[in-house]
């Protein structure tokens, strides 16, 4: 394992000193682990707060500003925040009109967003929450934990904030949220593993010519183990678990997500066979995002997530926005 | 058994999940995130700094700070789940200077219930339930009939080793290790053998 | 070697067909392999053309757009393109007013655009060219090929790009793209090699307790083979080497850029270090980039790029830029 | 030698540039950027498809359509220098039919003028310079004391082989494996590789 760290106990406090120097649009309390707006809440608007393990980056403290994210709660390296992170965050997002947890369906991201809402509840900040679980891969049955929140968590986190920097109460950037959520499905594939500064060594082995179908974002192993093949059939596979899940139809928000260690020219290959497998399907790409932006450290693979558009939806997301990770319209 | 019976275990735990820490995290690799063994080891140092600054009153203030810092510090899955089973420990077994096994395994009995509740995982789903739910079993049993600490948190040790075993063949239906549907089959779930640890040192303290 | 790709002959067109499908501001050509602004030449302004080997996305391609380059061509794989993929794209951008070629300082590229520079004059189309070569791992000298041209290309493609946009002659176009070149130093480094989808296996080979310092951006070994460290002191070594060559002061752009495959939460953690050096150095990052912008396929590693800001650089800067790789202002 | 000649010298470079692709991109991942085998063979494939389109009326003709597809298709370092090396050989030979060794090294002699004034390498540079300037300085002593073409071609070959294996202890001070410094010492130049296979493909032609 070679990693640019200093210590794999530290990665996660550094990192965030580096976010804080870079851009002078956060305000980063290292100490508790938290990424504000520089700006601080604004009264009347809906605080949006979220979070997770630490190595997906840009997300969560990617998209903390103007039209996103009010708040990011970084914790371990894959380790869901510790509620104390979440209070912190949701008082100091508070503009009084309630708060947004926005929160990938993991349990443990579940318990602890939990324990941190009721206890802010019953410090009288009002809170709402969305559960993203968009994931294909995984069945949403009772034998499993449900579905994972992947690429969704951006779309959610985009739209609905979007509409909180309107001015919109909680119940409707919930409901929006929720909606985004709904429409929204992923799958997942990985060329290779990838490794955690603590265990210091790969998740998991990949032959040379294998692959792993259907992986989450926190390097596990996928749903199965098939060969490697031409990126076009790499993409079908995906593309038809998000097909039979919700078919493909009418204007699409699709991104095409790097996993971290994925050359952005081979992300570009996979996306003209997205692109070309949306029309086949009578659908089509009327946005798009080619990148990483919902990471797993340095696993090699994309995920591919479509959110079915409709033209409210477009118009939230095409709003302005300005974040480390995405920006546009200022 | 007085506060400083649950201090020593509280060490005893502490040394053995940093022992276990990698065997930990390379379960969680297999079928989870690689995480466990550095979750549980940061919680618990985390306690020992903590213990470092005020010496609780009673095994139940103890095991309360114990929970409270579990929940503050670990995150994941984990710590809301072991937080929750200390935080449940202590408030039951109250203000009393002093605990029985049959008071003790009362008490993990409410805690073992609310780890139930807030997972609402069942026995078989193939997590830290398959180690607790036999280990409070065995634990009841043992101080029913009697039985002197160092058997009855032998029992219950042995109990939860056995769980976490039995563990290995199931298909998890909670936590992440869902995820993998028939790929979980075959390894041992990495919250039931931290459960065999924490009762293994609860045995280990009982029997000095 | 595991890639997402269709095939390692077609890896490049491939991906343009992608990039096509991605990004509505650009128009492709993808047979002449040139990516232009959908928007076409506006008379009166310079045009900028930019381009050189595949494998360094977002460079090129994603740099095209209002605010910066006009067109840009990319070659094979680590290959600069030939002269008439820029005689297209210099004759396709030229509105009238000449067109700035922004050359990386390789053998390849400057050969290439020379050819291209020579025949677009011969056919009434006035040329300026700038070369970069910002890396101070290469001594200028007799023995070498002179600097290389890495992370300050951005720089000049986003500055020159600006003043263009205002309307600027040429001449002025041309001096503020060789001054932000002269003001700029880089400095790389690698944990791993790379691999091209032609070569279908490493560059080189690195120990696990190995680095390579002082790389350029083609999979290259660097000047000196290194144990690996702290990020702390491998960033020490980048900053020490910028330092000596252009000593640090004042306002600084800074870029922290990623090689490809290396997790942008470990590049926070080296933004860190840069912003510290800085600091102990009376210098100040003013302004900053961090995460994949000049890349080397799948190689891990950094660059850092500093170059020493005038208001006038900063305002350049600042004005709106709207391409896949870099956006803000509109 | 007629055009049908050169056109062979073509085929038999196409096809040991192919063969010898993966030796050339090693070597220059050695100390460059991996891709030279890649590029010949590509700009060699290319000029196989243009003269599978047209097919020139003379040896100088045919070597300027080779010289501007190298040009046009190959790219990097060695397309503008190899393209501009047969452009300057097929432009020498003007349009006679029939060339004889003597011209044809007075014309590789220019050819390898051309590539010194582009690149500005010197011998010693290690470069393919190392190779061409040996190749047309024993091709030159061969025709001036009029040896055949068979034997003229071998003289060259040797030449450009024994140059290419003598870049092996330079150290680069032109081209990509420049920026290696001390480290460029102990490979051979690639491009030096590739001369001494497109005049061994010429000895090969030469020699039926
Ligand atoms: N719903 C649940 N109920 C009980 N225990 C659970 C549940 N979900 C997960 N666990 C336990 O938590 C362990 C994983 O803990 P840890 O790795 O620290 O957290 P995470 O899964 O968030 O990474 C599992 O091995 C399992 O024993
Ligand atoms: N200035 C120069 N003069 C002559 N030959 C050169 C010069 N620079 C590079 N070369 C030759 O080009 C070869 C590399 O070609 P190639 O790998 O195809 O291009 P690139 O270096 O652009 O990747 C080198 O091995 C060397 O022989
Ligand atoms: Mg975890
Ligand atoms: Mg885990
Ligand atoms: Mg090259
Ligand atoms: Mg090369």
């Amino acid at each position: 394992m070679k990693k640019l760290i200093n210590d794999a106990g530290t990665v996660v406090s550094d990192a965030l000193a580096g976010v804080a120097a870079a851009h002078p649009g956060l305000r980063v309390d290292v100490e508790n682990r938290v990424v504000y707006r520089a700006s601080g809440p604004r009264r009347g608007k809906v605080g949006l707060v979220s979070g997770g393990g630490s190595g997906h980056e840009p997300l969560h403290g990617g998209f903390v500003g103007h039209g996103m994210l009010d708040a990011a709660c970084p914790g371990e390296i894959f380790t869901s925040p510790v509620p104390d992170q979440v209070i912190e965050a949701t008082k100091g997002v508070d503009g009084g009109v309630g708060v947004l947890h926005i929160v990938k369906n993991y349990t443990g991201d579940v318990l602890n967003f939990e324990m941190a809402a009721e206890l802010c509840a019953e410090e009288g900040v009002e809170v709402a929450s969305v559960l993203v679980n968009d994931d294909v891969a995984v069945r949403d049955s009772l034998y499993t934990a449900g579905r994972r929140g992947t690429g969704a968590t951006l779309f959610v986190e985009k739209i609905a904030g979007a509409l909180a920097e309107e001015g919109a109460p909680l119940a409707e950037v919930a409901a929006v949220a929720a909606d985004v959520n709904a429409r929204s499905r992923s799958f997942g594939v990985a060329l290779s593993p990838c490794t955690t500064p603590a265990a210091g060594k790969p998740t998991f082995q990949l032959a040379d010519d294998e692959i792993e179908l259907g992986i989450g974002i926190h390097g596990e192993p996928g749903r199965t183990r098939a060969a490697a093949g031409p990126a076009r059939e790499i993409v079908r596979v995906a593309m038809d678990a998000i097909n039979e899940d919700l078919p493909l139809s009418g204007e699409t928000l699709v991104m095409l997500n790097g996993m971290g260690a994925t050359p952005l020219i081979e992300l570009y290959v996979a996306f003209a066979e997205v692109d070309a497998y949306l029309r086949e399907h009578g659908a089509r790409a009327a946005r798009t995002l080619v990148g990483n932006y919902v990471t797993s450290l340095d696993m090699q693979g994309f995920s591919v997530t479509v959110c079915h558009l409709t033209d409210e939806l477009t118009r939230l997301w095409d709003a302005p926005v300005e974040t480390p990770g995405l920006r546009w319209g200022r | 058994m007085d506060t400083s019976f649950f201090l020593a275990w509280v060490d005893e735990i502490t040394r053995v999940v940093a022992a276990e820490r990698d065997r930990l995290t390379e379960l969680d690799a297999a079928i989870g995130d690689a995480d466990h063994g550095a979750n549980l080891d940061r919680g618990f140092t985390a306690v020992r700094a903590a213990l470092a600054e005020t010496t609780p009153a009673s095994p139940g203030a103890l095991l309360v700070l114990v929970g409270g810092t579990l929940i503050r510090k670990v995150g994941g899955a984990s710590g809301p789940l072991y937080g929750t089973a200390f935080r449940q420990l202590g408030k039951t077994l109250g203000d009393a200077g002093e605990v029985s096994p049959a008071e003790f395994a009362a008490a993990l009995e409410a805690a073992v219930d609310a780890v139930r509740r807030l997972g609402s995982a069942a026995e078989g789903d193939k997590t830290m339930v398959d180690a607790l739910a036999p280990a409070v079993r065995a634990l009841g049993a043992a101080a029913a009939e009697g039985a002197k600490a160092a058997e009855a948190f032998d029992a219950a040790a042995r109990a939860a080793e056995e769980g976490a075993a039995a563990t290995v063949p199931l298909q998890a239906r909670k936590g992440r290790a869902s995820y993998l549907g028939p790929r979980s089959v075959g390894h041992e779930d990495p919250g039931a053998a931290s459960t065999a640890l924490i009762l293994g040192a609860l045995r280990t303290v009982g029997a000095r």
